[in-house]
Protein backbone atom coordinates (compact mmCIF):
# COMPACT_ATOMS: atom_id res chain seq x y z
CA UNK A 1 0.00 0.00 0.00
CA UNK A 2 1.51 3.35 -0.71
CA UNK A 3 -0.30 6.70 1.24
CA UNK A 4 -1.44 9.71 -0.75
CA UNK A 5 -1.27 13.15 0.64
CA UNK A 6 -3.01 15.99 -0.52
CA UNK A 7 -1.08 19.49 0.85
CA UNK A 8 -2.35 22.91 1.67
CA UNK A 9 -5.80 23.67 -0.26
CA UNK A 10 -6.76 20.61 -1.74
CA UNK A 11 -9.71 19.34 0.87
CA UNK A 12 -9.23 15.65 0.68
CA UNK A 13 -8.09 13.36 3.37
CA UNK A 14 -5.47 11.05 2.50
CA UNK A 15 -5.41 7.71 1.05
CA UNK A 16 -4.11 4.92 0.61
CA UNK A 17 -4.35 2.40 -2.89
CA UNK A 18 -1.92 -0.52 -4.46
CA UNK A 19 0.41 0.54 -6.72
CA UNK A 20 3.81 -0.02 -8.03
CA UNK A 21 4.69 3.59 -9.69
CA UNK A 22 2.98 6.72 -9.88
CA UNK A 23 1.40 5.64 -13.02
CA UNK A 24 -1.29 3.63 -11.36
CA UNK A 25 -1.94 6.43 -9.18
CA UNK A 26 -2.45 9.18 -11.61
CA UNK A 27 -4.67 6.71 -13.39
CA UNK A 28 -6.89 6.28 -9.99
CA UNK A 29 -7.10 9.81 -9.51
CA UNK A 30 -8.09 10.63 -12.81
CA UNK A 31 -11.11 8.55 -11.61
CA UNK A 32 -11.95 11.42 -8.72
CA UNK A 33 -13.97 14.35 -9.85
CA UNK A 34 -12.64 16.45 -7.06
CA UNK A 35 -9.05 16.16 -7.36
CA UNK A 36 -9.27 15.81 -11.40
CA UNK A 37 -8.79 19.78 -11.84
CA UNK A 38 -5.51 19.85 -9.51
CA UNK A 39 -3.91 16.82 -11.15
CA UNK A 40 -2.87 19.41 -13.88
CA UNK A 41 -1.29 22.20 -11.59
CA UNK A 42 0.16 19.86 -9.12
CA UNK A 43 3.87 18.99 -8.47
CA UNK A 44 4.71 15.52 -6.63
CA UNK A 45 6.91 13.86 -4.07
CA UNK A 46 7.86 10.28 -3.52
CA UNK A 47 8.83 10.65 0.59
CA UNK A 48 9.45 14.35 0.35
CA UNK A 49 11.36 14.52 -2.83
CA UNK A 50 10.07 15.80 -5.83
CA UNK A 51 9.27 13.62 -9.01
CA UNK A 52 9.59 14.33 -12.25
CA UNK A 53 8.38 11.20 -13.88
CA UNK A 54 5.53 9.05 -13.86
CA UNK A 55 7.80 5.80 -14.44
CA UNK A 56 8.41 7.08 -11.06
CA UNK A 57 8.34 3.41 -9.20
CA UNK A 58 6.45 3.00 -5.86
CA UNK A 59 7.02 0.73 -2.95
CA UNK A 60 4.84 -0.19 -0.14
CA UNK A 61 4.89 1.93 2.51
CA UNK A 62 6.06 4.95 0.00
CA UNK A 63 4.00 8.16 0.85
CA UNK A 64 3.07 10.32 -2.63
CA UNK A 65 2.31 14.04 -1.79
CA UNK A 66 0.76 16.62 -4.25
CA UNK A 67 1.53 20.17 -3.63
CA UNK A 68 -0.56 23.01 -5.61
CA UNK A 69 0.67 26.06 -6.49
CA UNK A 70 2.78 27.56 -3.79
CA UNK A 71 2.87 31.21 -2.31
CA UNK A 72 5.36 31.68 0.23
CA UNK A 73 6.33 35.56 1.61
CA UNK B 1 18.67 28.29 10.68
CA UNK B 2 14.48 27.99 9.97
CA UNK B 3 12.12 29.26 12.58
CA UNK B 4 8.81 28.80 12.00
CA UNK B 5 5.87 30.81 14.32
CA UNK B 6 2.21 30.72 15.13
CA UNK B 7 1.31 34.22 13.32
CA UNK B 8 2.98 37.45 12.70
CA UNK B 9 6.58 37.45 13.42
CA UNK B 10 8.49 39.45 16.13
CA UNK B 11 10.59 41.54 13.17
CA UNK B 12 12.90 43.65 15.65
CA UNK B 13 13.24 41.02 17.77
CA UNK B 14 14.83 38.07 14.79
CA UNK B 15 16.79 41.00 13.15
CA UNK B 16 18.51 42.15 16.25
CA UNK B 17 19.00 38.60 17.70
CA UNK B 18 20.28 37.14 14.03
CA UNK B 19 22.16 40.13 14.09
CA UNK B 20 23.68 39.61 17.55
CA UNK B 21 24.06 35.77 17.45
CA UNK B 22 26.51 36.45 13.75
CA UNK B 23 28.29 39.52 14.92
CA UNK B 24 31.54 37.74 15.88
CA UNK B 25 31.64 35.69 12.77
CA UNK B 26 33.15 38.27 10.72
CA UNK B 27 30.76 39.13 8.12
CA UNK B 28 30.94 42.15 6.62
CA UNK B 29 27.35 42.13 5.04
CA UNK B 30 24.05 41.15 6.57
CA UNK B 31 20.68 41.34 4.37
CA UNK B 32 18.02 40.39 5.50
CA UNK B 33 14.25 40.79 3.90
CA UNK B 34 11.44 40.80 5.47
CA UNK B 35 7.60 40.74 3.70
CA UNK B 36 4.67 42.70 5.39
CA UNK B 37 1.00 41.71 4.62
CA UNK B 38 0.01 44.54 2.57
CA UNK B 39 -3.68 46.47 3.18
CA UNK B 40 -4.97 45.69 -0.23
CA UNK B 41 -7.85 44.04 -2.19
CA UNK B 42 -9.99 44.56 0.94
CA UNK B 43 -8.31 41.55 3.11
CA UNK B 44 -7.94 41.28 6.43
CA UNK B 45 -4.66 39.06 6.44
CA UNK B 46 -2.91 36.14 4.98
CA UNK B 47 -3.07 32.83 6.57
CA UNK B 48 -0.25 30.06 5.79
CA UNK B 49 0.27 26.25 5.40
CA UNK B 50 3.64 25.19 5.33
CA UNK B 51 4.56 21.14 4.77
CA UNK B 52 7.53 21.24 7.04
CA UNK B 53 9.38 18.55 6.17
CA UNK B 54 10.23 20.22 2.65
CA UNK B 55 10.52 23.13 3.75
CA UNK B 56 13.13 21.85 5.89
CA UNK B 57 14.94 19.94 3.11
CA UNK B 58 14.51 23.12 0.59
CA UNK B 59 16.11 25.29 3.52
CA UNK B 60 18.90 23.06 4.11
CA UNK B 61 20.27 22.99 0.16
CA UNK B 62 19.93 26.67 0.26
CA UNK B 63 22.18 26.58 3.64
CA UNK B 64 24.74 24.07 1.67
CA UNK B 65 24.91 26.15 -1.14
CA UNK B 66 25.25 29.43 0.98
CA UNK B 67 28.02 27.39 2.76
CA UNK B 68 29.73 27.01 -0.56
CA UNK B 69 30.16 30.97 -0.52
CA UNK B 70 31.19 31.10 2.60
CA UNK B 71 28.00 32.56 3.30
CA UNK B 72 24.89 31.81 5.85
CA UNK B 73 21.47 31.93 4.99
CA UNK B 74 18.13 32.28 7.60
CA UNK B 75 14.76 32.13 7.23
CA UNK B 76 11.90 32.67 9.49
CA UNK B 77 8.61 32.40 8.45
CA UNK B 78 4.53 32.27 9.92
CA UNK B 79 1.97 29.74 10.02
CA UNK B 80 -1.56 30.29 10.29
CA UNK B 81 -2.90 33.79 9.79
CA UNK B 82 -1.36 37.18 10.04
CA UNK B 83 -3.02 40.37 10.17
CA UNK B 84 -2.82 43.15 7.45
CA UNK B 85 1.09 45.97 8.41
CA UNK B 86 2.28 42.48 10.13
CA UNK B 87 4.73 40.31 8.73
CA UNK B 88 5.33 36.66 8.07
CA UNK B 89 8.68 36.50 6.36
CA UNK B 90 12.18 37.11 6.85
CA UNK B 91 15.02 35.64 5.00
CA UNK B 92 18.70 36.56 5.70
CA UNK B 93 21.99 36.44 4.11
CA UNK B 94 25.45 36.89 5.85
CA UNK B 95 28.62 36.63 3.84
CA UNK B 96 31.96 38.26 3.62
CA UNK B 97 31.65 40.65 1.42
CA UNK B 98 28.72 42.11 0.00
CA UNK B 99 28.36 40.75 -3.64
CA UNK B 100 27.55 37.59 -2.36
CA UNK B 101 25.32 38.59 0.01
CA UNK B 102 23.37 40.95 -3.08
CA UNK B 103 23.43 38.30 -5.05
CA UNK B 104 22.52 35.27 -2.63
CA UNK B 105 19.20 37.88 -0.99
CA UNK B 106 17.76 37.91 -4.89
CA UNK B 107 18.52 34.16 -5.64
CA UNK B 108 16.93 33.18 -2.88
CA UNK B 109 13.85 35.19 -2.39
CA UNK B 110 13.15 33.96 -5.72
CA UNK B 111 13.08 30.86 -5.76
CA UNK B 112 11.52 31.03 -2.68
CA UNK B 113 8.50 32.60 -3.98
CA UNK B 114 8.64 29.95 -6.84
CA UNK B 115 9.07 26.32 -5.48
CA UNK B 116 8.75 26.67 -1.21
CA UNK B 117 6.23 24.28 -0.09
CA UNK B 118 3.61 27.33 1.47
CA UNK B 119 0.18 27.87 0.62
CA UNK B 120 -1.03 30.99 1.04
CA UNK B 121 -4.76 32.18 2.09
CA UNK B 122 -6.94 35.47 1.66
CA UNK B 123 -8.63 35.76 4.93
CA UNK B 124 -11.72 37.58 3.58
CA UNK B 125 -15.21 38.33 5.05
CA UNK B 126 -14.34 35.93 7.65
CA UNK B 127 -13.37 33.26 4.68
CA UNK B 128 -10.04 31.82 4.45
CA UNK B 129 -9.56 31.33 0.56
CA UNK B 130 -6.70 29.99 -1.21
CA UNK B 131 -4.63 32.39 -3.41
CA UNK B 132 -4.62 30.44 -6.18
CA UNK B 133 -4.13 32.96 -8.86
CA UNK B 134 -1.22 34.32 -7.42
CA UNK B 135 0.32 31.04 -6.72
CA UNK B 136 3.46 29.18 -9.01
CA UNK B 137 3.28 25.97 -9.55
CA UNK B 138 6.42 24.24 -8.67
CA UNK B 139 8.51 23.22 -11.43
CA UNK B 140 7.31 19.89 -13.04
CA UNK B 141 3.99 20.14 -11.83
CA UNK B 142 1.29 18.66 -13.77
CA UNK B 143 2.52 14.81 -14.47
CA UNK B 144 -0.42 13.08 -12.52
CA UNK B 145 -2.14 14.87 -15.39
CA UNK B 146 -1.08 13.61 -18.36
CA UNK B 147 -2.33 9.96 -18.88
CA UNK B 148 -6.34 9.93 -20.23
CA UNK C 1 16.02 59.88 5.98
CA UNK C 2 20.13 60.19 6.33
CA UNK C 3 21.68 59.60 9.90
CA UNK C 4 25.49 60.19 10.63
CA UNK C 5 26.50 58.65 13.54
CA UNK C 6 29.67 59.18 15.38
CA UNK C 7 31.54 55.65 15.84
CA UNK C 8 29.66 52.32 15.38
CA UNK C 9 25.78 52.51 14.47
CA UNK C 10 23.62 50.71 17.32
CA UNK C 11 21.90 48.22 14.31
CA UNK C 12 19.25 46.89 16.55
CA UNK C 13 17.68 50.10 17.59
CA UNK C 14 18.04 51.28 13.91
CA UNK C 15 16.86 48.39 11.94
CA UNK C 16 13.89 48.10 14.27
CA UNK C 17 13.12 51.67 14.70
CA UNK C 18 13.19 51.75 10.73
CA UNK C 19 11.17 49.20 11.07
CA UNK C 20 8.29 50.31 13.31
CA UNK C 21 8.39 53.92 12.13
CA UNK C 22 7.20 51.97 8.56
CA UNK C 23 5.23 49.44 9.99
CA UNK C 24 1.60 51.42 8.91
CA UNK C 25 2.97 52.71 5.73
CA UNK C 26 1.61 49.65 3.54
CA UNK C 27 5.60 48.83 2.56
CA UNK C 28 5.60 44.76 1.32
CA UNK C 29 9.36 44.78 1.36
CA UNK C 30 11.96 45.82 4.02
CA UNK C 31 15.20 45.43 2.79
CA UNK C 32 18.17 46.56 5.26
CA UNK C 33 21.88 46.00 3.92
CA UNK C 34 23.81 46.07 7.16
CA UNK C 35 28.14 46.62 6.25
CA UNK C 36 30.48 45.36 9.11
CA UNK C 37 34.14 45.80 9.79
CA UNK C 38 35.72 42.54 8.97
CA UNK C 39 38.71 41.52 11.15
CA UNK C 40 41.42 41.54 8.22
CA UNK C 41 44.81 42.72 6.94
CA UNK C 42 45.56 43.25 10.83
CA UNK C 43 43.37 46.21 11.20
CA UNK C 44 42.15 47.34 14.41
CA UNK C 45 39.33 48.90 12.81
CA UNK C 46 38.44 51.96 10.16
CA UNK C 47 37.82 55.06 10.18
CA UNK C 48 35.15 57.59 8.26
CA UNK C 49 35.39 61.08 7.01
CA UNK C 50 32.50 62.24 5.30
CA UNK C 51 31.55 65.46 3.39
CA UNK C 52 28.63 66.22 4.53
CA UNK C 53 26.79 68.64 2.22
CA UNK C 54 27.43 66.72 -0.88
CA UNK C 55 26.48 63.00 0.93
CA UNK C 56 23.10 65.11 1.61
CA UNK C 57 23.00 65.54 -1.96
CA UNK C 58 23.79 62.73 -3.07
CA UNK C 59 21.15 60.76 -0.80
CA UNK C 60 18.21 63.32 -1.69
CA UNK C 61 18.53 61.92 -5.46
CA UNK C 62 18.70 58.93 -4.41
CA UNK C 63 14.98 59.41 -2.02
CA UNK C 64 13.59 60.99 -5.13
CA UNK C 65 14.31 57.88 -7.70
CA UNK C 66 13.01 56.04 -4.99
CA UNK C 67 9.60 57.92 -4.77
CA UNK C 68 9.37 57.68 -8.13
CA UNK C 69 9.14 53.78 -8.20
CA UNK C 70 6.80 54.16 -4.27
CA UNK C 71 9.54 53.14 -2.35
CA UNK C 72 11.60 54.90 0.45
CA UNK C 73 15.42 54.59 1.36
CA UNK C 74 16.85 55.08 4.60
CA UNK C 75 20.66 55.31 5.23
CA UNK C 76 23.20 55.31 8.43
CA UNK C 77 26.69 55.82 8.23
CA UNK C 78 29.29 56.21 10.97
CA UNK C 79 32.00 59.24 11.02
CA UNK C 80 35.40 58.41 13.09
CA UNK C 81 36.26 55.00 14.19
CA UNK C 82 34.87 51.76 13.63
CA UNK C 83 36.36 49.11 15.69
CA UNK C 84 36.32 45.06 13.89
CA UNK C 85 33.16 43.72 14.09
CA UNK C 86 31.18 47.03 14.71
CA UNK C 87 28.92 48.08 11.90
CA UNK C 88 29.54 51.14 9.78
CA UNK C 89 27.04 51.23 7.30
CA UNK C 90 22.81 50.73 6.93
CA UNK C 91 21.19 51.34 3.85
CA UNK C 92 17.78 50.20 3.23
CA UNK C 93 14.34 50.34 0.95
CA UNK C 94 10.93 50.12 1.77
CA UNK C 95 8.78 49.25 -1.39
CA UNK C 96 5.25 47.89 -1.98
CA UNK C 97 6.76 44.81 -3.57
CA UNK C 98 9.79 42.70 -2.90
CA UNK C 99 11.02 43.35 -6.88
CA UNK C 100 11.66 47.07 -6.91
CA UNK C 101 13.13 46.35 -3.31
CA UNK C 102 15.69 43.94 -4.80
CA UNK C 103 16.48 46.04 -7.68
CA UNK C 104 17.10 49.09 -5.82
CA UNK C 105 19.23 48.06 -2.95
CA UNK C 106 21.31 46.42 -5.26
CA UNK C 107 21.79 49.48 -7.62
CA UNK C 108 21.47 51.83 -3.94
CA UNK C 109 24.74 49.67 -2.68
CA UNK C 110 26.74 49.38 -5.54
CA UNK C 111 26.26 53.29 -6.32
CA UNK C 112 27.26 54.17 -2.83
CA UNK C 113 30.26 52.54 -3.22
CA UNK C 114 31.26 54.28 -6.27
CA UNK C 115 30.34 57.77 -5.68
CA UNK C 116 29.49 58.62 -2.09
CA UNK C 117 31.62 61.02 -0.64
CA UNK C 118 33.01 59.34 1.78
CA UNK C 119 36.70 58.75 2.95
CA UNK C 120 38.09 55.10 4.30
CA UNK C 121 40.95 54.45 6.77
CA UNK C 122 42.49 51.23 8.26
CA UNK C 123 43.74 51.84 11.84
CA UNK C 124 46.30 49.90 11.81
CA UNK C 125 49.55 50.19 14.92
CA UNK C 126 48.00 53.32 16.25
CA UNK C 127 48.04 55.05 12.66
CA UNK C 128 44.90 55.83 10.33
CA UNK C 129 45.88 55.12 7.08
CA UNK C 130 43.88 56.28 3.69
CA UNK C 131 42.63 53.00 2.09
CA UNK C 132 43.50 54.44 -1.33
CA UNK C 133 43.94 50.61 -3.12
CA UNK C 134 40.66 50.02 -1.94
CA UNK C 135 39.26 53.38 -2.87
CA UNK C 136 37.21 54.55 -6.17
CA UNK C 137 37.61 57.52 -8.35
CA UNK C 138 34.31 58.97 -8.64
CA UNK C 139 32.96 59.10 -12.45
CA UNK C 140 34.82 61.78 -13.91
CA UNK C 141 37.54 62.32 -11.41
CA UNK C 142 41.51 63.69 -12.96
CA UNK C 143 40.33 66.76 -14.46
CA UNK C 144 42.13 68.94 -13.11
CA UNK C 145 45.63 67.07 -14.21
CA UNK C 146 44.48 67.31 -17.59
CA UNK C 147 46.79 70.34 -17.78
CA UNK C 148 50.26 70.32 -18.34
CA UNK D 1 38.60 85.25 -5.03
CA UNK D 2 37.63 81.22 -5.07
CA UNK D 3 38.39 78.99 -2.00
CA UNK D 4 39.68 75.76 -2.77
CA UNK D 5 39.19 72.97 -0.61
CA UNK D 6 41.41 69.81 -0.29
CA UNK D 7 38.82 66.88 1.15
CA UNK D 8 39.35 63.37 2.56
CA UNK D 9 42.93 62.63 3.02
CA UNK D 10 44.40 65.12 1.28
CA UNK D 11 46.67 66.88 3.99
CA UNK D 12 46.16 70.74 2.68
CA UNK D 13 44.76 73.60 4.21
CA UNK D 14 41.72 75.14 2.32
CA UNK D 15 43.74 78.11 -0.19
CA UNK D 16 42.13 81.40 -1.54
CA UNK D 17 43.05 82.46 -5.39
CA UNK D 18 41.75 84.33 -8.37
CA UNK D 19 40.65 82.46 -11.11
CA UNK D 20 37.59 83.08 -13.28
CA UNK D 21 37.91 79.36 -14.61
CA UNK D 22 38.72 75.50 -13.54
CA UNK D 23 41.57 75.97 -15.63
CA UNK D 24 43.16 78.78 -14.19
CA UNK D 25 42.88 76.34 -11.00
CA UNK D 26 44.48 73.98 -12.17
CA UNK D 27 47.25 75.75 -13.53
CA UNK D 28 47.76 77.00 -10.05
CA UNK D 29 47.46 73.55 -8.22
CA UNK D 30 49.97 71.57 -10.67
CA UNK D 31 52.98 74.24 -9.26
CA UNK D 32 52.56 72.60 -5.64
CA UNK D 33 54.10 69.02 -5.71
CA UNK D 34 52.52 68.25 -2.51
CA UNK D 35 49.13 68.51 -4.46
CA UNK D 36 49.95 67.64 -8.15
CA UNK D 37 49.39 63.75 -7.28
CA UNK D 38 46.16 64.11 -6.12
CA UNK D 39 44.95 66.23 -9.38
CA UNK D 40 45.49 63.04 -11.31
CA UNK D 41 43.05 60.82 -9.12
CA UNK D 42 40.22 63.87 -7.64
CA UNK D 43 36.57 64.54 -8.78
CA UNK D 44 35.90 68.34 -8.80
CA UNK D 45 32.99 69.82 -7.13
CA UNK D 46 31.71 73.37 -6.93
CA UNK D 47 29.81 75.32 -4.73
CA UNK D 48 29.14 71.57 -3.80
CA UNK D 49 27.83 70.12 -7.60
CA UNK D 50 30.31 67.99 -9.55
CA UNK D 51 31.69 69.46 -12.84
CA UNK D 52 33.14 67.49 -15.51
CA UNK D 53 34.94 70.10 -17.67
CA UNK D 54 37.91 72.79 -17.17
CA UNK D 55 35.78 75.22 -18.71
CA UNK D 56 33.55 75.89 -15.88
CA UNK D 57 33.50 78.96 -15.19
CA UNK D 58 34.15 80.61 -11.25
CA UNK D 59 32.84 83.73 -9.94
CA UNK D 60 33.95 85.50 -6.46
CA UNK D 61 33.12 83.59 -3.15
CA UNK D 62 32.92 80.41 -5.43
CA UNK D 63 33.74 76.85 -3.69
CA UNK D 64 35.91 74.32 -5.48
CA UNK D 65 36.29 70.98 -3.99
CA UNK D 66 38.83 68.10 -4.39
CA UNK D 67 37.49 64.71 -3.72
CA UNK D 68 39.61 62.15 -3.63
CA UNK D 69 38.92 58.49 -4.17
CA UNK D 70 36.34 57.36 -1.79
CA UNK D 71 34.97 54.00 -0.36
CA UNK D 72 31.99 54.23 2.28
CA UNK D 73 30.20 51.39 3.89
Amino acid sequence: MVRIEFLGPIAKESVEMEATNLKEVANRLSDESEIKEWLQICAVAVNDTLVSSLDTPLKSGDRVSLLPPVCGG
Amino acid sequence: MLELYENALDVPEILSRWYRDEAQNNYGAYLPFVGTVRDEGGIEGLSFDIYEPMLERWFQRWQAQAKREGAVVKMAHSKGDVMVHESSYIAAVFSPKRRVALTLINAFVEEFKASAPIWKYDLKNGARIYAKERSTPIAGSGILGETP
